[in-house]
């Protein structure tokens, strides 16, 4: 029986370059206020790094290690944090204000609520997008399930 | 700024070709011809917050967009682009350009912007936010609402695609 | 506090997947519970306005730098529109969504459809009106295909492919404002132009916002995706789709851009008249000769949209005041029209005329409320439909604009028709086969269904002293059209 | 001038993509070029002639920087386009599995 996912040679060179990847965005997010990249080009690789596990060794896999249950409680839970973050600046006085020390520029932790909103957006994009991708991997295409029959 | 124009008509191609071509895994790969194009430009105009993001977006969308049409033979698809298509095209993107060439006079000269919030972003960003990435700053500072409806934005469209290919819709 | 209307549907809309994970009923309470607080707000936020508009600055930032909200005339009325139909929809959808499978979906989708609405109504800056305009409009794409039918799945795929393309050209035209002005605040945009007006510009803007906005509410040239559209969303989502999300993504946006940003010139008055005409015309003909329950609402809804922007394209201040309370009749009258055809089909089963009758008995409540409806929406004198219709026509007159007065009494005529057919058809006449299979619907249902009825004849009765309080506010903001910069930045 | 015209000659290649094209996918590639043609426009009313990335550095601050107020929300309309793309390739699949065909006209039939 063919076994799922793509050839060994893919399988071997996924296994070092999906860390790189995952190390990468969360490099770009964190990095967001002080080089280009930010928040969201983070979270989409991220999410990009989940679907090429998920292309390189087969659904079932990739589900072991971040299921659909716990894709969207991250994406909850990220939206939450988000919104948590901004209600956090109604404390001074105004919905979005950036209530905490801007740091000395220029350092990583320099900047107030950046750094977190890009935490929270992170998390968000990351899930969700991961979220779209097992939704429209896992929906079977009527011709998929020909082949299954065969 | 000849590479910009030489990369738009590029673009402008890669879309045509993207609208006429039969099969539709080409056509796909064609309009991720024209992203990769549009990050280029991006690169060109100074915009290297954008470049990142719409490289990666790109490569999701071609990815999705494949999981779509893989497999999709395209059945009796007439090739040989019919008179009345073609002239309709020109005749129609022409006229597009006739009745929006006089707007384009009122805007700015290209490469001279009136920076009128722009500049005033520029000059007060780092003292008033700590961030160094101004984009970032615009981003999640000075406009977070608008970031905070675009966190939303993809958890509908999320939560849209989970709705929308759940198996059984009614139970009647 | 004004950012309480998009805080709370949207914490909600994030909490709804945890907590169905924890107890099956819990969103659907969560999402009722928020729809009241928002609802309870909306009626307080009548009281908050003393004549001036309520601006709050975002992050703390003055308005050009950071985005702000403002709460105007206009805007509590639209909040007002927006929260009672929610609250409503949500109400009778609690029975409605027996039909449905994993209805914690559908209340996150609507909690995100409220926030979205709010957000375009109070939201003060050009490009975060179009960002909550996306997401009001990605939220009822997913809700129209929420029974994964076929033909529901094939309308919704038009209804998105024409929204996007409304959206893109929406941003095509900011695109040029912003290229010409480079600042997004209205305010600030409405106070640049007035020193440096680029003509033709400002004309091309105005005819892509027109298309763009034409598209969202379904002007007469625009409106191929309206008659699937909504009779194949479930019954509480074409009630707000027709009462709810048309208007104020579509007349209000469009409203607030003409009469705030570019100025309401001849030029665009004339458009909105010409526009409002062909609409009502072309939508009374398509309804009268439609035998699907739905699809004959969906085209009343065209007519009844011609009557709103014809009466605000008038720029008298009579013809404003009729236009927005019609705006607020119909989107009672309609959802409650709606509300009628998903019971209908709830209990029946089927939306074809031909095979319904003789539901009077059968339904009491929901045939009562429905004759309650039909007479409104057709504009007979003591529900509240008799008052805008009247108000519209002698605007018209007085405007001495002869032939919108004569188009609007013969397709208040039409409509009249229209709706006494489905009355005879669907609840009058008697065919033994079906009725005695028929029972009346559940409660929440009948519910909302009455608490709409008695709203319908309440504001027909006292239909004076609603529009001294929030139509005559409202009214008044467009009126001053450009000087809604100086509430704003409180400069002159 | 000639870059604007190039710019809004992509988009209604986009537009007319869209209204010709009978199959489902080559309508939502049309969609993906105007929103292509979109976000081009903002960033090119942004462009200043040789300047650099708005992004502040320790050595040389302040340098002749580009407008970075449409780079923030063309970060916003990217995404946009990304969450309408994929809610409109989830529904063409569906359709796709109920009428087995991308094509407007045969669904039409079909559908009766």
């Amino acid at each position: 029986m063919k076994k799922p996912g793509m050839s060994l040679i893919v399988k071997r060179i996924t296994k070092i370059t999906v860390s790189l990847i995952f190390l990468f965005g969360v490099y770009i997010a964190l990095h967001g206020h002080l080089t280009p990249g930010g928040g969201f080009a983070g979270g989409v690789i991220i999410a990009l790094s989940f679907i090429h596990v998920v292309l390189a060794f087969g659904k079932d896999v990739a589900l072991k290690r971040i299921n659909e249950k716990a894709a969207s409680i991250i994406e909850s839970l990220g939206g939450l944090m988000f919104l948590g973050i901004a209600l956090l600046g109604v404390m001074g006085g105004y919905f979005f204000l950036n209530v905490l020390s801007k740091g000395r520029p220029f350092d990583l932790f320099s900047s107030g609520i950046i750094i977190l909103c890009n935490i929270a957006i992170l998390l968000k994009v990351g899930a969700g997008l991961f979220a779209i991708f097992i939704a429209l991997a896992f929906f079977r295409m009527p011709q998929e399930d020909k082949e299954k029959k065969e | 700024m000849i590479e910009l124009h030489i990369i738009l008509i590029l673009m402008i191609l890669g879309a045509i070709v993207a609208m006429e071509i039969e099969s539709l895994l080409s056509s796909v790969i064609a309009l991720g011809a024209v992203g990769a194009g549009l990050t280029l430009a991006f690169l060109l105009l100074r915009a290297p917050d954008l470049a990142i993001t719409q490289l990666v977006v790109e490569i999701l969308s071609l990815v999705i967009l494949i999981k779509a049409t893989v497999g999709v033979e395209v059945k009796s698809q007439r090739l040989r682009i019919k008179r009345g298509y073609l002239v309709f095209a020109v005749i129609f993107v022409v006229l597009f350009i006739w009745i929006s060439r006089k707007a384009i006079m009122d805007l700015p000269q290209f490469g001279s912007p009136i920076m009128k919030m722009g500049s005033q972003y520029i000059a007060s960003g780092l003292k008033k936010t700590g961030a160094a990435n101004l984009v970032s700053a615009i981003i999640l500072d000075f406009r977070g609402y608008d970031t905070l409806g675009e966190a939303t934005i993809l958890f509908t469209s999320a939560i849209g695609v989970i709705t929308v290919l759940r198996k059984i819709g009614r139970k009647l | 506090m004004l950012p309480i209307f998009v805080i709370i549907p949207l914490g909600c809309a994030f909490l709804i997947p945890l907590a169905s994970k924890i107890r099956q009923g819990l969103g659907r309470i969560l999402a009722t519970f928020a729809a009241a607080l928002l609802l309870f707000f909306s009626l307080k936020s009548i009281f908050w306005l003393n004549a001036g508009a309520k601006v709050y600055y975002l992050g703390g930032w003055r308005p050009p730098f950071g985005i702000c909200m403002v709460l105007d005339g206009l805007a509590v009325l639209m909040l007002l529109v927006v929260n009672l139909v929610g609250f409503l929809a949500l109400v009778y959808s609690w029975d409605y969504l027996k039909r449905y499978t994993s209805d914690n979906l559908y209340y996150t989708l609507f909690s995100l459809l409220l926030a979205g609405l709010n957000g375009v109504v109070i939201s003060g800056d050009l490009f975060n009106l179009f960002v909550f305009l996306e997401i009001t409009s990605i939220a009822s794409y997913a809700l129209v295909t929420f029974g994964t039918e076929a033909e529901e799945l094939e309308a919704s795929f038009k209804y998105l492919v024409l929204g996007s393309v409304a959206s893109t050209l929406i941003l095509l035209a900011i695109g040029f404002l912003f290229g010409h002005v480079s600042t997004l605040n209205m305010a600030d945009i409405a106070d640049t132009l007035r020193y440096s007006p680029a003509k033709y510009l400002l004309n091309f803007s105005l005819a892509l916002f027109i298309m763009g906005f034409g598209l969202k509410t379904a002007l007469v040239p625009f409106h191929a995706w309206l008659p699937d559209a909504h009779p194949a969303a479930p019954a509480p989502i074409s009630a707000m789709l027709s009462g709810v999300v048309i208007k104020t993504i579509g007349v209000y946006a469009l409203v607030r851009v003409v009469f705030n940003i570019i100025g309401f010139t001849q030029l665009a008055s004339s458009i909105f008249i010409g526009l409002g005409i062909i609409s009502m015309v072309a939508g009374a003909l398509l309804t009268v000769g439609q035998w699907d329950f739905k699809r004959l609402l969906a085209y009343s809804s065209v007519t009844q949209i011609g009557y709103v922007i014809f009466a605000i394209g008038l720029g008298t201040p009579l013809g404003i005041v009729g236009g927005l309370l019609h705006l607020f009749n119909h989107s009672l009258f309609k959802s409650l029209l709606f509300f009628n055809s998903g019971s209908v089909e709830f209990s029946v089963g089927s939306r074809d005329l031909h095979k319904l009758g003789g539901l009077a008995n059968s339904m009491p409540v929901t045939s009562a409320t429905s004759l309650v409806a039909s007479l409104s929406i057709s504009g007979i004198p003591p529900f509240c439909g008799f008052w805008s219709k009247l108000i519209i026509i002698i605007a018209a007159f007085q405007a001495n604009h002869i032939i919108g007065g004569v188009v609007c009494i013969v397709v208040s005529m039409v409509t009249l028709a229209a709706f006494l057919k489905v009355q005879k058809y669907a609840f009058i006449r008697k065919i033994e086969t079906l009725a005695s299979a028929v029972k009346e619907v559940p409660i929440s249902m009948k519910i909302s269904m009455l608490i709409l009825a008695i709203l319908c004849i309440g504001v027909g009765l006292f239909f004076n002293s609603f529009i001294s309080t929030v139509i005559q506010p409202a009214a008044q903001v467009l009126l001053e059209g450009l000087n809604y910069t100086a509430k704003v930045l409180g400069k002159g | 001038m000639t870059i604007y015209i190039l710019c809004l000659v992509l988009f209604a290649i986009g537009i007319y993509c869209l209204i010709v094209k009978r199959n489902l996918v080559k309508k939502i590639i049309g969609l993906g070029i105007m929103e292509y043609a979109v976000n081009l426009f903002f960033i090119l009313l942004g462009y200043r002639h040789n300047g650099n990335a708005p992004i502040l550095d320790k050595q040389f601050g302040v340098g002749n920087f580009v407008d970075p107020l449409p780079q923030a929300l063309i970060l916003t309309s990217i995404v946009i386009g990304l969450g309408v793309t994929a809610l409109m390739v989830a529904i063409a699949v569906r359709i796709y599995e109920k009428y087995n065909t991308f094509d407007i006209d045969e669904i039409r039939r079909l559908k009766g």
